[in-house]
């Protein structure tokens, strides 16, 4: 055919079929009742669920490659997935282990270490957990103080420390360790270490974090044994892509669970009858359901393109990166907030399901770096780009 | 009224209580007597525990009560907005059995308007009431009623007739709460609050003689109540009493009555948490250090300026109605303002607590509270009438916009709902 | 439609262009025979200048045209909008009579929709035609014409009966724009330039065999045009011939044509500035050094966050109308987009112009193009349909939210207007 | 009577009915006839209106001391008089010479200096601009080059350097320009001078401004002498103020504006009918126009405290006048833009009188600070107050 093709966006069937599939399982496995009382258990998720996302979707290892036991696609599958998830609210350590940790060790480890471990969490056998941030700081790497240090006997490295915000840290079998060389700073001195559950001087804590749906935990380290991935203090850029990559993934979770709050909306709006009328006939909820729809398109366009993009072209990955996450947390927390607030006192309470997303979408707004953070970087990295200087 | 006649007033006032008031009297005994000598309610009529004063009068009284640190009348909750319609509306028979358990604190109230089906739309009630011989029975779910599990009565608004429009087939009644018809449940909060419930009426009773003005004029009645409790919301606002007077406090009655304003305030303890904490942002923007990002920053000035910008309509409002002129528009907006407040004071507070706004209980920034306040603003724009419903009102009684056509007229019966 | 038909229709055009196109032949002579081959609008009628083709066949002649950079028929304007109205709704005799001068373009036209009374409300017309023998005599005022100072002939919704309801009442005619009752006067806006005009109609004339469509389906005719132009406006933002091409170009029927480009254009040229002119935001930033100001940050990054986000949501909607999915939302969202682009640009160029934001002319940044976005951004959520009208249509065809109650039905005699 | 008594806003009946004559008197001599025709003269204003200004409400002297032939108002007068100036987009050279320049002076020159040009002033005979700017930045006073020298002959000074945004600085027969002793920098070594029109070594320009009514100036000084006003090199805290109090006043100026735009577009809804309602029936258009009362409301309130607060305590000037500069700006452009919004196609054309407040709107924002420099400074103040560090 004779016509302009776009090189973006291009989803396929195959992308259409893999997405219907994903959502009808959720549907089946993460009913909201579901998600209501995994939320109140401290593992946070269902074995069963997460054995048959392994058993018959293969979903744990959607971006492992296939050498290494996974399926061997890209970020754009994932996105699928993640937004999806994002939709039902699943609850597991499917972000945690399948993206943040596999994209570690993808990106950083060594061949022997990515045999030793990618089949495994590609078999949903083992969960990782990569233990970047240490305070709120939205600048997760430059703000890493757990120190390293070699082990006395040579034999590999001791790490002392603390860790928190770790998604998914209490259920993990294997924790990804970001640890700095004493006296270096920013990107510098940077590597990550492999590190067991059961490791002396390692102790683990669950967070109280709002959003119940999605654990996280806070890790102390006192020269904790730990075996080195990749190269020593040099995994700093790489490490950023990992992030990058993550909040890519994230930002497709959150275009998910955005667009899941504005169906609610609509739903509710169209049945809900106030002064004889629908209240989705009123015109001031139909411009504001407007808003809202043009809101999440705009991120969903956002989040799409730079899952699209991460798997063509690295170059542009922060940027990408940093227009979706900083876009999806605005859009995200928006739409909780309008469908609260069009649900009206009903959508304020326990009962009403709006704040389990509510909580999500606030957690999500500030998880690996709020707004702000990424709205400047993203100018830095565009001034940078044009010759400029910042 | 000249100020001889309010000093006179003032004079009288503190002579009775410095003969009568006694911190170590028992609290409901005290108010009693308060309620007989017509000093604990002045503003109300003569024979019904007042002395038939004007707000400048009673001020007076007030403030004589004030300056001893007197215990008075049993106020909280929603039993004034009970007295006031009574007052208005209610029958002798009625002001009799109710007032002065209002007056003493012995009986608890609580309000039956909002029902799942109709809560901006509150004159779309559909719990019914029909009569059975001497009684009516009622049947319905009422919602978001605070306090309603230590209440004795209900003023419960119920359809009478369904054939007239809307607003014309309510009457208005005062429903026992303690009988086996009536059901109540709390209903919990997405902040983790419990503040109201839903109380669920099943062939419960009211007697005859607690229906409450004429048939059918129910919502005419609510009005009255509903004015009162708007008056009321601003009181919930006013600051209590100063922390050094309570530290002198001795006697036993001043407990007693602390057990009761600690039960009724129970409900209403993350309120200030809901409206935002503006008191916060600075302190930890500076603590935090975030201070030092400019981004920051501009977040924080906006807020400020939105904060004080709407104390300071509100005092523009209070200082034109002393002056005694006409209420401009300032005086209208100041729940949409607070709604405004609050939402960005929840944004403030994000940006400032950074990665530690997903924490709640014991980790989290101040023990909590600032999870609290992420999880409460949203109610700010809900409760006590959406902010959408504000805005019908204010563009339509302080801007004059005509209103929309309505679909809601002819009988009941035949008008949409849920 | 195989792709071996695709190539032999692209062989016979290229061949009957390779014999007939002269870059030195006069435009009118060079689109006649354009006209009368069929390849000028391959897409229409045979027996009307085209070829029966569909949209696959004709973008494979358009392409052949391209490669060799042959002049095409004239398509500016809103001339193709008349030419697609007639298509459809025309009789033979009207498309006999203007078929072939919109396409050489010796004739141009404009459209009479708009009216002072009907902006958003098109079908609120009240422009009236009244039958008076073999002739309609057309009374009322248009407004929002552009071009319409040389037009040669309008496209007019006229009301020519008063008792049907709104929509059914109104009739289409194209009107002979140089006559004594035409009159049309430029109508300047608050950026300076004057793009539109006002058209006034006093005992203006139709002939009868100008009516298009029948007696009171002039909304339906319409809505063809509108549709057209909606396309049409797509159309406008796409790039032009690339300058290396350009600067290659040697023949007289190119400097024709450019003269017909440039006055046809005119209207136009502020048009990038009201878009808000996001290109110049980042170079400007770095080159005044706002942008080491990490609040002006946060505001530029807010705006190319947006920007590149509706340029993503469009291509989207393309990408998957072209792989022939059912168009999801994405692809209703443009207009209001924009809107919102304009919106946010204008204040990031006013927060890196700063007190520079106050000049114009050539005092001005960038010798007035600063000042030029800064009072021409506010027309983008107006022109063509306001931002309202858009949030109308978009909550009920897309989200299908429910209509709101008409106050419009009935006879148009009675319904309540300006 | 026993009731708390507010301190602020205290306007009284005189306040009212000065409100009322003056608003009779610029609906008289100010319509917006006159203001489109007096918009394209060269001087901008009416010389007898000018005179009339005087002789009627005796207003160019009403912040002057009495002492000096004022009439030793305060703010608040002054307040009320900008406010409805700004109502009536009245044309004239008030604001830079009964304003500013009156409280330069009257903050900064000596006795005799007071005695020599307040009288005048107050009498409308003489129009003095205070000149400050030099380029676009907010921060006006820092960034002041124009350069101070003592002349050769020891008498007086000569002043070299560029000035812009001077408004009414064309009109002006007396300009009062802010200079610096080289080598200084920040608030300290500033110094106001006098300059008269007809310097020798001054050239001055009318700037091509948007807002055509109110003229700016540009000048240009190289070497031009000049007399010193107050205390050499000292002028920095009080020209602060100065700047704070116009700013003060600009912002009532401004509310008043954004009020009359607001009331423009409610009898515009209220009268204009598409779809056989009145649009100002439909509710989205309510809503707006509520919020945008609202917003109109808080801006006034925080102009009026403002106005109010700077009779009675300068400790809170800065706060007070960044508080409702910056509000003032970000409202007068919102009204401004949701009135030309709310007129559809009529309201972006020249023929109606919205673009007049809207390029007025635009043009404040910028004047005196523009919004992002009036929080950030507001910020300073308070972290300042509260003792913490910035």
């Amino acid at each position: 055919m004779n016509t302009v093709t776009d090189i973006q966006f291009q989803f396929t069937d195959e992308h259409q079929q893999f997405r219907e599939s994903l959502r009808r399982f959720l549907k089946d496995t993460s009913a909201v009742t579901s998600v209501r009382s995994l939320m109140e258990t401290e593992s946070g998720y269902d074995q069963q669920v997460w054995q048959r996302l392994n058993g018959e979707l293969g979903l744990q290892g959607l971006i492992v490659p296939e050498q290494y036991g996974g399926s061997g696609f890209g970020m754009m599958e994932m996105g699928i997935a993640m937004e999806e998830m994002g939709r039902a609210l699943y609850c597991g350590p499917f972000f945690s282990s399948s993206v943040m940790a596999v994209t570690a060790i993808d990106l950083i480890a060594s061949e022997d270490q990515k045999l030793r471990w990618l089949p495994q969490i590609a078999s949903g056998d083992m969960i990782a957990a990569l233990a970047v941030a240490e305070s709120s700081d939205s600048d997760l790497l430059t703000s890493v103080q757990t120190c390293v240090a070699a082990a006395d006997d040579d034999e590999g490295y001791r790490l002392t420390g603390n860790k928190r915000f770790v998604v998914s840290g209490c259920q993990a079998d294997l924790l990804l360790v970001v640890a700095r060389l004493p006296g270096t700073s920013g990107l510098a001195g940077l590597s990550v270490f492999a590190v067991s559950a059961d490791a002396p001087g390692l102790s683990r804590r669950g967070l109280s974090v709002m959003d119940r749906t999605r654990k996280q935990a806070e890790l102390q380290l006192d020269q904790t044994p730990a075996e080195l991935i990749g190269h020593y203090g040099q995994a700093g850029r790489k490490l950023q892509m990992v992030l990058d990559l993550a909040a890519i993934a994230l930002a497709n979770e959150m275009v998910g669970g955005a667009e899941k709050l504005l169906q609610d909306t609509l739903d509710y709006t169209r049945l809900r009858v106030q002064f004889g009328r629908t209240i989705g006939s009123f015109q001031a909820i139909k411009h504001r359901c407007t808003d809202l729809l043009l809101a999440v398109e705009l991120a969903k366009s956002a989040a799409y393109f730079a899952a699209e993009s991460a798997g063509r072209d690295m170059g542009t990955l922060a940027v990408d990166a940093s227009i979706a996450k900083a876009q999806a947390s605005e859009v995200y927390l928006l739409a909780a907030l309008e469908t609260i607030q069009l649900h009206g006192g009903i959508g304020f309470t326990w009962e009403n399901d709006t704040h389990l997303w509510f909580k999500r979408a606030k957690s999500s707004e500030v998880l690996l770096g709020d707004p702000v953070w990424h709205r400047a970087r993203l100018v830095k990295e565009l001034v940078s780009e044009s010759g400029g200087q910042l | 009224m000249t100020s001889q006649d309010l000093t006179e007033i003032a004079e009288q006032a503190r002579t009775w209580l410095e003969e009568t008031w006694d911190p170590d009297r028992d609290l409901v005994a005290w108010r009693n007597l308060l309620a007989d000598s017509g000093w604990g309610v002045p503003q109300w009529p003569k024979q019904w525990f007042g002395r038939d004063m004007n707000s400048a009068e009673s001020a007076v009284v007030e403030q004589a009560l004030a300056s001893l640190d007197v215990v008075g009348v049993a106020k909280s909750g929603i039993r004034m907005l009970a007295a006031a319609t009574l007052l208005e509306h209610g029958t002798d028979e009625q002001k009799k059995q109710f007032l002065r358990g209002i007056l003493t604190g012995q009986e608890n109230w609580c309000q039956l308007f909002s029902e799942p089906g109709s809560g901006s739309d509150l004159a779309g009630a559909i719990t019914r009431a029909d009569k059975d011989g001497d009684r009516w029975i009622v049947n319905g779910q009422k919602v978001w009623t605070t306090s309603a599990h230590h209440a004795d009565w209900g003023l419960l608004l119920a359809r009478t007739d369904w054939d007239e429009p809307k607003h014309r087939g309510l009457t208005y009644f005062v429903i026992d709460m303690h009988q086996p018809g009536v059901r109540v449940s709390p209903l919990r909060q997405m902040n983790h609050h419990a503040s109201f419930n839903e109380v669920f009426m099943t062939d419960a009773h009211v007697e005859a003689q607690h229906q409450v003005g004429s048939l059918g004029s129910g919502w005419q009645v609510a009005l009255t109540t509903l004015a009162h409790e708007r008056r009321g919301a601003d009181g919930l606002r006013s600051p209590g009493v100063a922390m050094d007077i309570k530290a002198r406090r001795t006697g036993r009655i001043y407990q007693q009555e602390q057990v009761e304003i600690e039960t009724v305030m129970e409900p209403y303890k993350w309120y200030p948490q809901r409206a935002g904490r503006v008191d916060l942002v600075l302190p930890r923007a500076i603590e935090t250090g975030r201070v030092n990002d400019p981004a920051v920053v501009q977040e924080l000035a906006k807020l400020i300026i939105m904060a004080r910008s709407a104390q300071w309509t509100a005092k523009r409002a209070r200082a034109a109605q002393q002056a005694g002129r006409k209420q401009g528009p300032e005086g209208s907006l100041g729940k949409l303002a607070a709604s405004n407040v609050a939402k960005l004071a929840a944004r403030v507070h994000t940006l400032i607590a950074g990665a530690d706004a997903m924490l709640e209980g014991a980790d989290a920034p101040l023990e909590g509270l600032i999870a609290e306040i992420l999880m409460s603003t949203p109610a700010v724009s809900i409760a006590g009438g959406t902010d959408e419903i504000q805005r019908n009102i204010i563009s339509e009684r302080v801007l004059g916009m005509p209103k929309e056509p309505r679909s809601d007229t002819g009988p009941f019966r035949d008008v949409r709902r849920n």
